[in-house]
């Protein structure tokens, strides 16, 4: 391992809406064990690319892989099943459940016992316990444990945000896609955040693929980044490389600024 | 106000109340569908009873109090409502109910409770069987469609029959297929036998079926007012065969709805009509009576009905004299000779009122009595 | 069975009357749910209250004092739903009101004559009464639950239907009630097709009903789509259904409009009512419960929330209702199950109805 | 975990304190009140297998009647003696594979929940792919294709003369012993993390499946045993009132139990039963006003057909002044308990701002 | 002209604005600048009367305090919003949007001469009046946006995120189309993103981050200011 294999890779992936091409012709390479940022334009196709990778969306043409598996297709329980996980832009928790349950419902997935077992005393009791105790234990990394039993709803913005990804922790994934983790965020917190990613990528060696907008986040964390505009990838590198490709700021940040900059 | 006078009026209200106390009234319960799709006949029974019971308000020195109860033309409202009648209200003895489903519910209930109950117009052969406190006022289907069919066979001399009915009506079903084999068995033929649903009210497609097999005559076992609409679309659609229908056609309201297309229109009923001819004592009196209470409305035979089975209690208390249930239950079923509005009345084996079966006919828009007949079972 | 053309011809205008009714009642139904997202659980006795109201006012079964009064309340509900409040009282309004109060005066107090009105007035009555109670309806159940969750909404339109089935059976009593109809509605209309079959005697025999109700509502339905197309309240109805947020940004009073959509509907409904008494001549408070239903599952594989979807939803109904009876006489008692099984199909093939739009949830 | 321990042996105490209530009333109550606490208990139990499938797991099933007449008419048909077959299938005899099968009544109520079940599969297979309302309106429609075939396969059901003469074996004991069965294995189910699925699927179904939760085949199992009880509930209604027809289950009784399900609340079990206490004991309990009423010397006629006036305005009432229904969300718990009993007003306040209950272990 | 002074709006558990002072003068653009939840939108949303709960003062000149005020009276009032992703009826045409822009109007000849201002500031509408809103490009739909918030004659049009989405060049168009209007007399709030387009054209602008303002000043002041060079670019 000790080559940078490829977690996941897009091949020429192209998702069309009617008429609109929304992702056109994508490909990139995540590589393994790194955290890598996915950058542009509101409505530039970044979260059209999170659904095909989690299969939400089945590409018009063009594949994804997945530690060199094809998972071009495949349902979004499977690919999770398969050990990619994600967030969501506007978070999407289960509001009525309690935080706990929430991270317990991402814990089902490596659950072995059939649907009636709990119905039988004491028969599913361990494993429910073990879930529960992964749950848990979740919580606490994430500093969720004093509101494990609050209804997920009630809880303030950032902790949703942060049980969103202790969710996506819970199913078990070796990648994780994250959707604008630092949105509505102030910097101090945003700069947690950046730490508690990086965190998380080394305790649960994982890959990590994100989509944001706080420039100081994706320029601090993210080994590599895609720019991408109109679901094409216009640029491609690290920070420094990014900053500077006028190409970019065009985009991004308007004409303007490269008339006052 | 004085005091004086306040104390002595509250003395009489005493008085009253401890006069009320020694003749405790006797309670008869009444569940009747008076909500929900069988409403109108509910309704209408309802009204014969509460005639009744204005005019015979006492028996045995006893006042007589109705205890009225909706069963919402539903199975489960109706065992409810007379469990409530059996042990909540401990009536004597219990009227109902419009709709054979709903008495079969009830009946196992007053059955348990062992509580008389006489159905008014209740005519599936399965009310009555097996049970010893279940009675009817009226007849049963396999007498009333043996009746009918005996009538088309040799009255009118027909050989060809249709039958259109409610596949999802329980009455209908019975009645149809009871007439049906009655008229097979006597050597005629059904030539075509075609279904409709509750609710439904257009009939254009199954009647122009019908039309095309040329019956002699069509037999509808519907409510009257889905029956007079039949008969309209029929002649709309140029049906020149007669039209027999069964107990349940029997309202004046039939005419209204049907106006020209309901001539001709022939239908067995109780034996009990305004129009009928040399009418019994009680039939003149109820008449004469209904007159008075509702005028404006004309009579109908399930308001004769309502008024027969609360007579028919009155009677069976008189003679049993006393409220005792069993000693009720046992009146009713000796019950012989009663002169009720429908006819001379006897209570048979089966607990079903043994009467002659009323056929009227529709003639320049008036119901005409035709007189009754006897079919041989 | 074989259709001989005669027959085919017969069923084909009585299959076109009985779905355009059940159109015409799918209509409300679609506009409601179209808005609010709210299955009107009392349309269907909306309809029973327009037959009834046109029975009152033919056979003058109410007295005339009373008749005058819900006129006058029911125009009043009309008024005070959709006046202007920003705006000075206009002077017709106050005029429309003397005027009311007049009619109500003369007819209750002055005229010495029975209140029994022509035609016209009577269907006129029927139909302002029955509008009014559909705005009714919509304030008293469903606009204090317009931001509640949508099941109690449903549960609170099933309650109002009961209440106005029961009230109808204690009020108008629960017995089925014949309605006048007028001769000439009677008379079939004989036509001699020898021309088309080659066979001398092959005749036609169609109710009348069976053509004006196509024609009527073919009107009415044009007459709707005019206003929602064409008018001003109707442009704010179609973008409410779309986006009630920015339609309330443009200015558009969100009650007032919803108030409209049901009255309008409930006119429909009072329409297809006071046709559907007069070709079924008899009615009863439970009447609207059948037909509603009914029109409601033409109206969901209409593609509920589309107007043409919905006539075309009632029409389809109509048709295989009378055809399947026609032409496979033997399975006639399983004539409900064919609406709910084409029903069923319809959704799994295009689960928003035949003419319903297609809305993806954003992920 | 003690207080765990401590919980479920008040529970045990509840149930015992139900059964000795039960027996209690099977010695001392009239018929009638016994008939209605037997109505309570399959009310209940259609509710919270309603509440399974709509309040819990999301699914806007207007299937309840359909199920509960499978469940109805296949314990009848296995219950019924051969002899009583023969006189009662008086239009069509009844079909040779039905006429001597007879199994205990226990099984055939067991039976008729499987067949439920399994005609709920057969549904649910086609139509769970639909969503909201559209679920809605075609369950609705496969619960009246269901009651349209009962109603024409007269071999089979004895088309719409209904059958009669059921044993009525569906007592206190059963129906109570049924409702325990029903709410012990819901609950079971709805705490353990299958539960917390079902619920995920509620809340956002979107979200559950990038969970990796096969919500297709979770909504299924929901559906299935949902179906299962409300064929229990079939079967014991008609044991207790001993007749059953094709007109017993139109969409109006689906509508019935719904409206019990949401005056109670909306996924909350104990509001499920709460709601259909009330409102069965509502609904019998306004039979007075169809009865004259005297006040002294003032006597208020009775009114027939007022009572259902009434009852739709009480109804409208509790929606629309609790729209989330007499419970909203609330779950009964011991601690729930032990905090009302300790200070009530404090814990209606709180209550209403959260939801308690079911919380893991 | 309108003042918002302590302004919280809380969309359940979430205290989405914390607490903001803003004053626009007549004839100004003013613009509120800011990340992805800072609070921007729910600010208009406040103003434009569709956030339920919300405490502190709106105060418009003639108007007194509007807060509470329904949406619909309050663009009776005189201020028009084009919203946050556009939010075109799809299924009305181009030129039925304009019309139910024109909805609180009742002059006819007024609507026409407005419609045909809004066409020739667009001409790209016009090309496409009879088309249905769902069908045009997100530029175009832009357009659309801002020319119906025009309709009702507004004093103050607000004006959230117009340049989202759109290429660079279209994102020019706009901003010079909003100078136009505003140099007719319309009193503009802006609300951007694109911080640098915003602020060259505002005459006053508050930076806001999580629910509160963080800094204020004119357009000039605040494009040089470091500060927000850091923010945009993660220096």
């Amino acid at each position: 391992m000790n080559q940078p294999t490829t977690s996941l890779e897009l091949v020429n992936a192209t998702r069309r809406f009617g008429g609109i091409v929304a992702v056109n012709d994508l490909s990139f390479k995540v590589p393994q064990g790194t955290i890598c940022g996915l950058i542009g334009p509101n409505g530039a196709g970044k979260t059209t690319v999170f659904n095909l990778i989690s299969g939400f969306y089945t590409p018009t043409s063009g594949k994804i892989l997945f530690e060199g598996e094809d998972i071009t297709g495949n349902p979004p329980h499977i690919v999770c099943r398969k050990g990619i996980a994600r967030t969501f832009q506007n978070i999407r928790l289960f509001s009525s459940a309690s935080s706990l349950q929430n991270v317990m419902v991402g814990a089902h997935l490596r659950q072995k016992n059939p649907w009636w077992f709990p119905i039988v005393p004491f028969l599913a009791d361990k494993e429910e316990k073990m879930v529960h105790d992964r749950a848990h234990t979740l919580l606490e990394r994430l500093g969720l444990a004093d509101v494990a039993n609050a209804p997920a709803g009630s809880l303030p913005y950032g902790a949703q945000r942060r049980l969103e990804i202790a969710r996506a922790l819970a199913t078990n994934p070796r990648f994780l896609l994250l959707d604008e983790p630092a949105a509505g965020m102030n910097p101090h917190e945003s700069s947690d955040l950046m730490e508690f990613i990086k965190n998380i990528r080394a305790d649960f060696d994982l890959t990590i693929l994100l989509i944001e907008h706080d420039m100081k986040v994706v320029m601090g964390i993210c080994s590599h980044i895609w720019v991408v505009e109109y679901g094409q990838c216009i640029a491609e590198g690290d920070a420094d490389a990014i900053r500077n490709n006028p190409k970019v700021i065009e985009a991004y940040l308007g004409e303007e600024y490269l008339q006052y900059a | 106000m004085s005091f004086k006078k306040l104390l002595a009026a509250t003395g009489m209200l005493l008085c009253m109340g401890i006069a009320a106390q020694a003749a405790e009234p006797i309670k008869i319960g009444v569940y009747l569908p008076l909500t929900g799709q069988n409403a109108f006949g509910g309704q209408l029974e309802l009204e014969g009873v509460q005639l009744a019971h204005k005019e015979m308000s006492q028996v045995l020195g006893r006042p007589v109090e109705l205890v009225i109860v909706d069963n919402k033309s539903d199975k489960v409202e109706a065992a409810n409502a007379v469990t409530r009648l059996t042990a909540k209200d401990k009536v004597t003895g219990i009227i109902g109910t419009y709709g054979s489903s709903l008495a079969m519910s009830g009946g196992e209930v007053a059955e348990k409770a062992k509580t008389p109950v006489i159905a008014t117009s209740a005519t599936n052969p399965l009310v009555t069987k097996d049970k010893k406190y279940y009675f009817r006022a009226c007849f049963i289907d396999p007498y009333q469609g043996a009746g009918a069919a005996t009538y088309v066979m040799q009255n009118l001399g027909f050989k060809r029959a249709a039958v259109l009915k409610d596949v999802a009506n329980d009455y209908a079903v019975g009645l149809a297929n009871f007439f049906a084999s009655s008229f097979k068995k006597q050597g005629g033929e059904i030539v075509v036998n075609l279904n409709y649903n509750s609710g439904d009210q257009d009939f254009t497609p199954q009647l122009t079926q019908i039309i095309s097999q040329k019956p002699d005559v069509l037999f509808i076992p519907a409510y009257f007012a889905e029956g007079a609409i039949i008969m309209k679309q029929a002649r709309e659609l140029g049906a020149t065969f007669r039209i027999i229908g069964g107990d349940a056609m029997d309202n004046p309201e039939t005419v209204k709805i049907g106006g020209q297309a309901v001539e001709g229109f022939l239908h067995t009923t109780f034996p009990y009509d305004m129009s009928m001819p040399n009418m019994n004592p009680a039939a003149k009196k109820f008449t004469e009576n209904w007159k008075v209470a509702f005028p404006g409305k004309d009579p109908n035979v399930n308001a004769a009905l309502g008024y027969t089975s609360y007579m028919m209690f009155m009677e069976a208390i008189k003679k049993a004299n006393s409220t005792d249930r069993e000693a009720v239950t046992k009146a009713l079923a000796e019950l012989k000779d009663f002169p009720a509005v429908t006819g001379t009345l006897t209570i048979n084996a089966t607990h079903d009122a043994e009467m002659p079966i009323g056929i009227i006919e529709i003639k320049d828009g008036k119901r005409v009595y035709k007189g009754e007949i006897t079919p041989k079972m | 069975m074989m259709l001989t053309p005669e027959l085919f011809i017969q069923h084909f205008f009585n299959a076109l009357a009985l779905g355009s009714l059940y159109g015409l009642i799918a209509i409300g139904y679609t506009m409601v749910y179209g808005i609010l997202r709210l299955i009107n659980f009392a349309h269907g006795d909306i309809f029973m209250l327009g037959a009834y109201f046109v029975f009152f006012s033919t056979i003058a079964f109410m007295p005339a004092w009373l008749a005058a009064l819900l006129v006058a309340i029911a125009l009043l509900i009309m008024f005070t739903t959709f006046r202007d409040k920003s705006k000075a009282t206009p002077a017709w309004y106050w005029g429309a009101q003397a005027l009311l109060l007049g009619l109500a005066g003369y007819y209750g107090f002055i005229s010495p004559v029975e209140f029994q009105p022509p035609w016209v007035l009577a269907v006129f009555f029927a139909i302002a009464v029955t509008s009014a109670c559909g705005i009714v309806v919509d304030r008293v159940a469903y606009q204090p639950l317009r931001d509640a969750p949508r099941i109690s909404a449903l549960i609170s339109a099933i309650g109002i239907s009961f209440l106005i089935e029961n009230l109808g059976v204690v009020v108008f009593s629960g017995l089925p009630r014949a309605v006048r109809q007028p001769d000439m509605l009677v008379k079939p209309i004989i036509a001699n097709i020898s021309a088309i079959t080659g066979n001398a005697d092959s005749v036609v025999r169609i109710s009348p009903m069976a053509l004006i109700v196509p024609s009527v509502s073919l009107l009415l339905v044009s007459g709707l789509l005019w206003i929602i197309y064409r008018t001003k309240p109707g442009l704010a109805m179609r973008s409410i259904s779309k986006d009630i947020e920015t339609t309330r940004l443009m200015g558009v009073s969100v009650n007032k409009v919803i108030a409209l959509t049901f009255a309008l509907g409930s006119a429909l409904a009072a329409a297809s009512g006071i046709m559907w008494a007069l070709r079924y001549p008899q009615i009863h408070p439970y009447m609207g419960v059948l037909p509603g239903f009914k029109a409601f599952i033409a109206a969901v594989f209409g593609g509920i929330g589309s107007i043409h979807g919905a006539m075309l939803g009632g029409l389809i109904l109509g048709f295989i209702e009378v055809f399947i009876t026609a032409t496979f006489p033997a399975l006639s008692g399983y004539r409900d199950a064919f609406a709910f099984v084409l029903l069923i199909v319809i959704l799994l093939w295009k689960p928003t109805g035949i003419m319903g739009a297609r809305t993806e949830e954003k992920i | 975990m003690n207080n765990s321990a401590m919980h479920r042996a008040y529970t045990l105490c509840a149930v015992v304190l139900l059964f000795a209530i039960l027996f209690y009333a099977e010695n001392n109550l009239d018929t009638y009140s016994i008939q209605i606490l037997n109505l309570v208990a399959i009310n209940a139990i259609l509710a919270v297998s309603l509440n399974l499938i709509y309040g819990f797991t999301g699914m806007f099933s207007l299937g309840h009647a359909g199920f509960m007449a499978i469940g109805a008419y296949v314990c009848t048909v296995l219950i019924l003696t051969p002899e009583q077959k023969e006189s009662m299938w008086i239009l069509e005899a009844i079909h040779p594979w039905l006429a001597n099968l007879s199994l205990p009544f226990l099984l055939a109520v067991v039976v008729g929940g499987i067949a439920a079940s399994l005609v709920g599969l057969i549904i649910a297979i086609p139509v769970l792919r639909l969503g909201g309302d559209y679920l809605g309106i075609a369950t609705l429609g496969f619960a009246e294709i269901i009651r349209v075939v009962i109603t024409n396969a007269a071999p089979f059901t004895n088309g719409s003369l209904g059958i009669k003469g059921i044993p009525q074996y569906a007592n206190l004991w059963c129906n109570y012993g049924w409702l325990v069965v029903t709410v012990y294995v819901i609950v079971r189910l709805l705490r353990s993390n299958v539960g917390n699925v079902f619920k995920a699927i509620r809340d956002d179904e979107i979200a559950a499946r990038t969970m990796g939760v096969n919500t297709f085949y979770y909504r299924v199992l929901s559906f299935c045993v949902g179906a299962f009880f409300a064929g229990v509930g079939g079967a014991l209604t008609a044991a207790l009132i001993s007749t059953i027809d094709p007109k017993m289950f139109t969409f109006m009784l689906t509508f019935n139990i719904l409206m019990i399900v949401v005056a109670g609340g909306l996924g909350s079990i104990t509001g499920s039963i709460v709601g259909s206490i009330i409102i069965t004991f509502m609904l019998e309990w306004l039979r007075i006003v169809e009865n004259p009423i005297s006040l002294g010397d003032f006597e208020i006629p009775g009114i027939p057909g007022m009572r259902m006036v009434i009852f739709s305005v009480m109804l409208m009432c509790i929606i629309l002044f609790r729209r989330e229904g007499l419970l909203g969300m609330r779950e009964f718990s011991w601690d729930a308990l032990a905090r009302f009993v300790k200070n009530p007003v404090r814990f209606f306040s709180r209550a209403s701002r959260s939801t308690s209950g079911a919380s893991g272990k | 002209m309108l003042s918002i002074a302590d302004l919280h709006v809380y969309y359940g558990g979430i205290h989405a604005v914390k607490g903001i002072s803003l004053d626009i003068a007549k004839g100004q653009i003013v613009t509120l600048v800011g990340a992805n939840g800072a609070g921007k939108s729910s600010t208009v949303r406040a103003v434009s009367g569709l956030v339920k709960s919300c405490t502190g003062s709106i105060t418009y000149e003639g108007h007194g305090n509007i807060l509470g005020k329904a949406p619909e009276e309050i663009v009776r009032t005189g201020i028009a919003l084009s919203p946050e992703g556009r939010r075109i009826l799809p299924h009305l045409t181009v030129e039925e949007n304009l019309q139910l822009g024109a909805y609180i109007r009742n002059d006819t000849q007024g609507i026409a001469k407005d419609k045909e201002w809004v066409y020739s500031l667009f001409p790209r509408l016009k090309e496409r009046a009879w088309q249905a809103g769902g069908t045009l490009s997100g530029g175009e739909q832009q357009m659309l946006a801002v020319g119906r918030a025009l309709m009702s004659n507004p004093d103050i049009v607000m004006l959230d995120e117009p340049s989202l989405g759109l290429a660079p060049k279209l994102v020019n168009e706009i901003f010079a189309i909003i100078k136009h209007i505003n140099s007719l007399g319309k009193t503009i709030l802006l609300i951007e993103q694109n911080a640098f387009a915003a602020l060259s054209i505002a005459h006053k602008a508050y930076i806001l981050e999580t629910g509160t303002v963080v800094l204020e000043g004119t357009g000039q002041e605040l494009l040089h200011n470091p500060e927000v060079k850091k923010a945009y670019l993660g220096g």
